[in-house]
């Protein structure tokens, strides 16, 4: 039989209906599902036991305790240490994508070398070889002093022994990047005499009169701030917010008093005027613990009268009286300071006066004030020796002009630097050493920091992270994260408490880098002679465990050492008193507010920076997860969305949403606008933390570093940076 | 060459005029069917949709397209079981309408859905309080029911034809058709309804909710009988175009007049029907959430959504038309009943438009502003897509299947039998 | 092949009518072979082609180990502190007795070599192991529902050598899950780990069902 | 979809639902395999394609 | 249906405390394995379970005021659990648990039609328009208690019920059949730096959500503390995330009122 159209037709209609009797399409459908429920390329976490491993965070100088979850070896989430007394359990924006900087793709997964241009790895027993080269003949230059060391702190046993370091190699040029701390140190020592740091005593205070100070945008331990801020708030207390923008410290205090920006201290001296007047102060503390009150008098003069005050501030005088009041009448008021974050240490006659304000009613060391915290003692290594070279190099002065005779009471001025380095021919830093700091990003005209670092001859960079210094240098000699490493954390900003962290490796390093205390110890082998010498451990870890002695115990048990039993220490100036007056504090030029640099006619508008929680400012950049939870009225794509009060965009002509040309003195960039009523009229207001160079995709390329655009502002009394804004110029795009 | 496949006694123009034809629709085609690929292999980011335009120009389209089909089942209904015998002569260009409208409406779903691979579920986990599941069964299954009525057509092609088994098969399914249609009657009516119910139902979207009789919401009558409204004018529109493009008169307008005349009456009670809804809702169900009337059409972006949209629907593309189509005078005349065919079926289309665009673009969270979409060019490729396929396959079929039983009677040939 | 089909169609019915007599049961005869075809393939084919076999790392021998360990299953399969389970052990848990092979089984000297020196995880392939989808909590079913593991895994703690793993070459998922049975027919309550059997057993159990949906016990219960 | 699909309920809304669809669909059901038989038992019965013609 | 040993697990926010920080979206994005993008400036196409609205009261310059409202899903009770977008799933991927108060959203049974995004109010439910792709190495974060979502699906806020998972086992192999208040806690309210946030169950008088919110059963959870609001009360979604403010204005953006003019 010949098989035609219709045999085939049937054959096909009998196998249609056969498969349908068997599991094949039914079976089939089912497990294709399952397939798209289980796409190949979607991943899949292993399971495995969970375990926690307690230790301190230092992504900021909060110093929150912190418990990071692990799957195996897996680092998979980090909270807030329970009980930890800065943070109690909660943790920061910041803290919470910690986990972020371990696997994300800004890490630097070796020692690298540029070479002409190019990132070229490197065995570390290579890189430390060279640098030290490098440093012997510097020392055989008999310049050891044009070594200079710039880092985010100056405590703790790493940044010991890079002091240590440059101490027996014979350079006096560590530099702390700046911050309010350089103010209020400052502050306490001319005024208290003692070398500490300043702690608020926020829970036990019933009044915060805040000048400018971010409570909520990360001034201080955010944890702390944010917790004992909400709970005094609850439990009656007041905080009235003084500042020239709707910041969200403003928009949660009892009350928000704008003023012309940059007035604060006016404004203070202000209130100190009205205090005295009216006399309002704590009669008995002034009396029993103060001194030079008739010196306050005449620097808090008739030049300070409310009408007057109210001319320069913008605030009306019967609020400023009525402040004087409120502040001085509160039962444990509290008066702080410090723009934003405080990334900025300001002028330090406006720290002064804000502190005076403290003084006057009693909110010194006592509880619900202002609290010095004397800086840790626990590191006592022995002296060590030290050959001619390095006490040649000692002797020579600070490049930065710290502690030199105009800015006798200043310890580091790291916006100081690229003025330096400008003013000579050849750099006076040969080689600079940069640890957890991103000057190339931080530094205000940061295109001229950038020409600064760039006549250096030798940049090393010991950052974990790919960030705008690192990409710059000419070595990167990376450090383990935060979450690889042991370190000792001491003191949280702005915590009332000495207390002491313990930061510690959760997992093995990922990658091939090495903890920068190692680096020191072998840099200082590979130098051999005294400098050697004065290194007596064989590694970091050893360091560490002999250094913190009795209470490594207590660290490695509770992650953290809080002294419970804390007194504040006594005033140790010559009158055993607080000193309003004294011959230091004489010497500094009177307080004058600093006018935004720049020029009225061509810059009619002044761009002033904020912060966010939401996005870091400092030497650490944000990681993916905080880009993606940075409001859509700061960032729309690529461009950054500056702040301007409908009245002023009026005048421009410039509509909501629309993109616009900023310029300042600095430079230009071009933005978006977004019409806030939040804002005064005349002012611009932009973020800061974007516009990244470096670290990762995420991050590079969003927005404007706005310190490009800012201009420094020296404080002649102590060569701190005092930029508080710049003159700018909004133009249609 | 496929003269063997024409119909007797019709004449159709050359083969290769035709080929030229639907090369011309094809090339349309294809480009919806690169941009269904795109969707398909890179996902709904190729979409121009968002968290707050779940649903958007697909959703129009299948509920715009269910509504014109709508006439398929009405016709049906008049035709077997209210015995309008006339409608017999254009029943079958009603179905092949029906059927295409169908088959696109499902095509869409299937690229509208996340997960196409999985989408069966909706039928085998399905939840019956969802309006959704209740589309989906009812409208495959009125699938099947289009798809049982149009077969026999396939199988009075000449050459089919003459195979006695497909022969007997569409004699028999003819012989029992009234059944099938009574049942594609039933189905109709609610996934029509529940395709009115879709958006009836979100009580958390103030201008779609509607209250309503058990678990039905306005809507869903109302959708139920704009369909049964529309679907006819959409039947008279299409057949119309399709007499201008082959220049040739294919159903005697007796018929066309009693269909034209039956969705004008309904048309019209849909209308009063429409207007009292929108009364209430705007009267009592919106303010009982919040809202008033003019909190929906104004202070939006460009003022898109103006009351005229309300304006437009319910007057300009509801009561004239209704009029228009209820008087004979007027419904007489070929121009005027083309006009009011087509601002009837623009109406409807409006009408699923807002009850699916608008109802996402409306804040409902106080500090919330007016969202806005454009379709991508992937989305409207994809949407054009059925409408390319729809016209090749009512090409083909005029082509080789008699569709219009009253054709040869109006346009005889020479050597016609 | 073309032209007598054209002819036939020019030349009407009759030739289509002899057709019909004579074509009846070759067509009725080719309808059986496509369906036995079909079947075939169905139901021999499909199965051995959809699942890939996997050996075992090492052939474990459940019912020795049974006998010696003096707590049963949870001996090596236990709850950790947390209220997770632990699942297959891990190689700290077998180097507890096998630092050193105790015997002369090749097989435990070949696990002493291969694993235990070089310290290596024993890659094992879990029958039981549902999609990640899954969060089955044991601890629910066997310390507060008091359940044996026997319900679900089935005498696998007797087997004296393991069974050749089966993967679903579409899925990737052990053939365990749908059962052995191609037709899903199971008469054991281990015979099938489809999200149906727990349902069985949560139906029976009487579990009251707190989803709205379903009246059975919540969706998020397994999946989240 | 059938009653031992995990989201099976004996209740009010489930017989309403499914009592409609599976009326429709036993109906088509059924309708279509008569027809079919019929159909097969018509043309086997040899009353020849031609013959038909015509008559409708 | 509701019995004694049902639980109804709720959120108390207090807008006062609230700093709009965003601990809460990043704590949650760690834990829930909420996936990246480089560009996620525009919010209706980026993931983030818990978003925070921000809301000023439109005044000029100084007399503006700002407040931020941090917004996880709401999980709606509705009218006998049937909450906007549970009822209208048609392939039940997402159902209302009585004995938990919780929305639950299952990412493998949806098939992605986004019903259930076109009818919820708030915006909790959105979808995944791309594959999740992790930098390399950077998927060794993830948690393996929460499913990763795969693209074209669906996902929102569960109230980390995988948490209370967790401790109902740890409860289990201790005996236990119940759970202390500070047991299971949502990620969001655990990292919250500003104590903005409370969880706990709102059927037991114990528990801070209920003295706080004070809810009214017989008024469908309606607050009976003056202080206190839900989302868009008028339309009857019956949430279970309640927010606290002392302020009028934030109170009135809450809900739609029809103005009388």
């Amino acid at each position: 039989m010949k098989i035609d159209r219709r045999s085939f037709l049937s054959f096909v209609i009998g196998g249609a209906a056969g498969t349908a009797l068997t599991p094949l399409p039914w079976k089939l459908t089912d497990d294709i599902s399952i397939w798209t429920q289980n796409w190949p390329w979607t991943p899949v976490p292993p399971k495995g036991e969970i375990t926690y491993v307690s230790s301190t965070c230092t992504l900021c100088p909060g110093g929150c305790g912190i418990s990071v979850r692990k799957v195996e070896d897996r680092v998979v989430k980090i909270e807030g240490l329970k009980g930890h007394p800065v943070n109690d359990g909660s943790v920061c924006i910041l803290g919470a994508a910690g986990t972020q900087f371990l696997y994300g793709p800004m890490r630097v997964t070796g020692p690298m070398k540029k070479v002409n241009g190019a990132w070229q790895e490197i065995s570390w027993k290579q890189a430390v070889e060279e640098v030290a080269v490098k440093l012997t003949e510097l020392r055989g230059k008999g310049q050891p002093q044009s070594l200079a060391w710039v880092s985010d702190t100056d405590r703790g046993t790493t940044a010991e022994l890079c002091k240590r370091f440059l101490t027996v190699y014979g350079s006096p040029n560590f530099v702390r990047a700046a911050s309010i701390q350089d103010a209020y140190e400052t502050a306490l020592y001319l005024t208290q005499g003692n070398r500490a740091m300043a702690g608020f005593d926020l829970a036990r205070a019933t009044y915060v009169l805040s000048f400018g100070s971010g409570l909520l945008e990360g001034w201080g331990s955010a944890p702390f701030i944010f917790k004992t801020k909400n709970r005094m708030q609850k439990s009656g207390g007041k905080v009235d917010q003084i500042e020239s923008r709707l910041s969200k410290t403003a928009a949660k205090a009892d009350r928000w008093i704008p003023l012309a920006p940059g007035t604060e201290g006016a404004l203070a001296l202000g209130l100190v005027h009205v205090i005295l007047k009216e006399g309002l102060y704590r009669k008995e503390f002034v009396g029993e613990h103060c001194a030079g009150l008739e010196g306050l008098k005449k620097a808090a003069g008739a030049a300070y009268a409310p009408e007057a005050v109210a001319k320069t501030t913008g605030v009306e005088a019967n609020t400023i009286v009525e402040l004087a009041r409120t502040f001085a009448g509160a039962a444990k008021p509290l008066a702080v300071n410090g723009r934003g974050k405080g990334q900025l240490p300001g002028s330090l006659q406006e720290t002064l006066a804000v502190h005076y304000l403290n003084a006057l009613v009693g909110a010194v060391n006592q509880p619900g004030g202002v609290v010095a915290v004397p800086e840790p003692d626990y590191i006592d290594w022995p002296e060590p020796e030290m050959d001619a070279v390095a006490s040649k190099g000692m002797q020579q002065p600070r490049l930065d002009g710290a502690g030199g005779k105009s800015f006798p009471q200043t310890r580091y001025l790291a916006n100081r630097l690229p003025e330096v380095i400008h003013a000579a021919a050849t750099s006076p830093v040969q080689v600079l050493f940069v640890s957890s700091s991103n000057p190339a990003y931080t530094l205000l005209d940061t295109q001229n920091a950038e020409k600064a670092l760039q006549k250096i001859p030798l940049i090393v960079s010991f950052s974990p992270f790919m960030d705008e210094t690192a990409a710059m240098a000419h070595y990167i000699l990376p450090n383990h994260t935060y979450l690889e490493r042991f370190e000792d954390v001491p003191a949280a900003a702005g915590f009332p408490k000495p207390i002491l962290g313990l930061t510690r490796p959760v997992v093995a390093p990922l990658f091939d880098t090495k903890h920068t205390g190692d680096v020191v110890l072998e840099l200082a082998k590979a130098l051999g002679g005294t400098v050697a010498a004065a290194f007596a451990w064989e590694s970091f870890a050893a360091c560490l465990q002999e250094t913190l002695g009795s209470m490594w115990q207590t660290l490695k048990k509770d992650g953290y050492w809080v002294d419970t039993a804390f007194a504040p220490p006594a005033f140790e100036t010559a009158s055993h008193k607080f000193e309003f007056t004294n011959a230091e504090i004489g010497k500094l030029p009177a307080y004058t507010p600093f006018r935004a640099p720049g020029d009225a006619q061509s810059f009619p508008l002044t761009l002033v920076p904020f912060d966010s929680m939401r996005l870091t400012g400092g030497w650490v950049g944000s990681p993916p997860f905080l880009v993606k939870a940075v409001e859509d009225t700061i960032l729309k794509k690529d461009l950054v969305l500056v702040e301007v009060n409908p009245a002023t965009a009026r005048e421009l002509g410039i509509a909501d949403g629309a993109t616009a040309l900023l310029s300042t003195p600095t430079g230009s960039a071009i933005v978006k606008v977004n019409l806030w009523e939040g804002i005064m009229p005349g002012l611009i207001g932009m973020v800061r933390g974007l516009g990244h160079t470096a670290w990762d995709r995420f991050l590079a390329g969003k927005g404007v570093n706005v310190n490009r655009l800012m201009k420094p502002v020296e404080d002649p009394g102590t060569g701190f940076e005092a930029a508080w804004g710049v003159r700018a110029k909004l133009t249609k795009a | 060459m496929d003269s063997v496949l024409i119909p007797k006694g019709v004449e159709r123009c050359s083969i290769g005029k035709f080929a030229l034809f639907i090369a011309v629709v094809g090339a349309v085609l294809l480009w919806g069917v690169v941009a269904m690929l795109l969707i398909y292999i890179k996902g709904l980011n190729q979409t121009n949709m968002n968290n707050a335009y779940g649903f958007a120009l697909w959703i129009w389209a299948d509920l715009a397209v269910i509504a014109l089909g709508g006439g398929a089942f009405f016709t049906g209904l008049l035709r077997y079981i209210i015995g309008k015998d006339e409608l017999k002569h254009i029943i079958n260009y009603a179905v092949l309408i029906g059927f295409v409208c169908y088959s696109s409406a499902l095509l869409i779903l299937a690229i509208d859905v996340g997960q196409p691979l999985r989408a069966w579920f909706i039928f085998w986990h399905a939840n019956v309080h969802s309006m959704l599941t209740e589309v989906a069964f009812c409208l495959t299954c009125y699938f099947g029911v289009l798809t049982i009525e149009y077969l026999p057509m396939v199988f009075e092609n000449r050459q089919i034809d003459r195979v006695p088994f497909f022969h007997h098969l569409g004699h028999n399914m003819h012989a029992i058709m009234a059944i099938f249609a009574a049942t594609g009657a039933f189905l109709s009516f609610f996934h029509q309804g529940s395709l009115g119910g879709v958006t009836g139902v979100m009580f958390g979207r103030p201008f779609g909710y509607r209250t309503g009789l058990l678990i039905w919401p306005w809507t869903f009558f109302l959708y139920t009988w704009s369909a049964a409204a529309v679907g006819p004018c959409f039947t008279i529109f299409i057949t119309r175009i399709t007499e201008a493009v082959t220049r040739k008169k294919l159903v005697k307008d007796n018929v066309v007049d009693l269909l034209a005349k039956i969705a004008g009456w309904m048309l019209l009670t849909y209308i009063i029907a429409k207007i009292i809804d929108t009364w209430y809702w705007a009267a009592v169900t919106a303010p009982a959430a919040g809202f008033t009337l003019m909190d929906f059409y104004s202070n939006n972006p460009g003022s898109a959504y103006g009351l005229w949209i309300l304006i437009a629907e319910i007057g300009l593309c509801g009561v004239v038309p209704a009029v228009m189509l209820v008087t004979p005078s007027i419904r007489r005349r070929p121009a005027a009943l083309f006009v009011a065919v087509t601002l009837a079926v623009i109406g409807a289309c409006l009408n699923r438009w807002v009850m699916v665009l608008q109802v996402q673009a409306v804040p409902v969270l106080s500090f919330e502003t007016w969202f806005t979409y454009f379709p991508s060019w992937q989305e409207i490729a994809t949407t054009i897509l059925p409408v390319a396929y729809g016209i090749i396959l009512i090409a083909l079929s005029y082509r080789y299947l008699p569709i219009f039983p009253q054709e040869q009677e109006l346009n005889p040939i020479e050597g016609g039998k | 092949m073309e032209e007598p089909k054209v002819n036939r169609i020019l030349s009407g019915s009759e030739q289509g009518e002899k057709k019909e007599d004579g074509a009846g049961g070759p067509i009725i005869l080719f309808f059986i072979l496509g369906l036995i075809a079909s079947l075939l393939v169905g139901w021999v084919a499909f199965p051995t082609l959809l699942y890939s076999q996997k050996k075992q790392p090492i052939d474990f021998n459940h019912a020795l180990h049974n006998g010696l360990v003096d707590n049963g299953c949870e001996s090596c399969h236990f709850f950790r502190e947390d209220g997770s389970y632990a699942g297959a052990p891990k190689l700290a848990q077998c180097i507890e007795c096998h630092e050193e092979a105790n015997s002369e089984d090749p097989e435990e000297i070949r696990f002493v070599e291969e694993y235990v020196k070089k310290e290596r995880e024993v890659p094992w392939l879990v029958y039981s192991r549902q999609p990640p989808c899954v969060f089955f909590s044991h601890a629910a079913h066997v310390k507060a529902g008091g359940m044996d593991c026997v319900t679900c895994h089935g005498h696998i703690g007797e087997s004296e050598t393991l069974k050749v793993y089966e993967e679903n070459r579409i899925t990737g998922i052990s053939r365990d899950i749908w059962g052995r049975n191609i037709a899903g027919i199971k008469r054991n309550s281990w015979d099938r780990m489809k999200m149906d059997d727990c349902a069985d057993c949560h139906a029976e159990a009487r579990m009251s069902g707190g989803s709205v949906q379903t009246q059975r016990d919540g969706c998020l219960v397994c999946h989240h | 979809m059938f009653p031992f699909s995990f989201e099976w309920i004996w209740d009010m809304s489930h017989m309403v639902f499914h009592g409609g669809l599976w009326y429709a669909l036993s109906i088509l059901g059924m309708g279509m395999t008569y027809c079919i038989i019929k159909a097969a038992y018509d043309s086997v019965k040899g009353k020849g394609g031609h013959h038909s013609h015509g008559h409708h | 249906m509701d019995q004694p040993n049902f639980k109804k697990f709720g959120m108390v926010i207090d807008l006062d405390k609230c700093t709009g920080c965003g601990a809460c979206m990043v704590a949650c994005m760690a834990e829930n394995n909420v996936a990246f993008r480089e560009d996620e400036t525009d919010k209706m196409l980026s993931i983030s379970w818990m978003r925070i609205y921000r809301l000023t009261n439109g005044k000029a310059f100084p007399n503006s005021e700002e407040c931020f409202l941090p917004r996880p899903c709401q999980q709606c009770e509705g009218h006998h659990g049937h909450s906007p977008c549970v009822s209208v799933c048609p392939a039940t991927a997402t159902d209302y648990d009585m004995k938990t108060g919780i929305v639950s959203q299952i990412p493998t049974r949806c098939f992605g039609c986004r019903y259930c995004m076109a009818s919820c109010p708030y915006h909790v439910r959105q979808f995944n328009w791309w594959d999740p792709v992790w930098p390399e190495g950077m998927e060794r974060s993830l948690n393996p208690n929460v499913s990763v979502r795969m693209r074209g699906i669906v996902e929102k806020c569960c109230f980390c019920f995988h948490r209370y998972q967790a401790a109902m086992d740890q409860a289990y192999v201790e005996g236990r059949r119940d759970l202390e208040e500070h047991e299971y806690q949502t990620a969001c309210t655990q990292a919250c730096p500003a104590g903005a946030i409370v969880f706990g169950d709102l059927n037991n008088p114990g528990h801070t959500v209920h003295q706080l919110a004070q809810p009214d059963p017989d008024r469908e959870g309606r607050p009976r503390n003056p202080k206190a609001f839900r989302l868009l009360e008028r339309l009857g979604t019956n949430p279970k995330v309640y927010y606290l403010t002392g302020r009028d204005w934030v109170r009135k953006a809450g809900d739609n009122e029809v103005k009388k003019s």
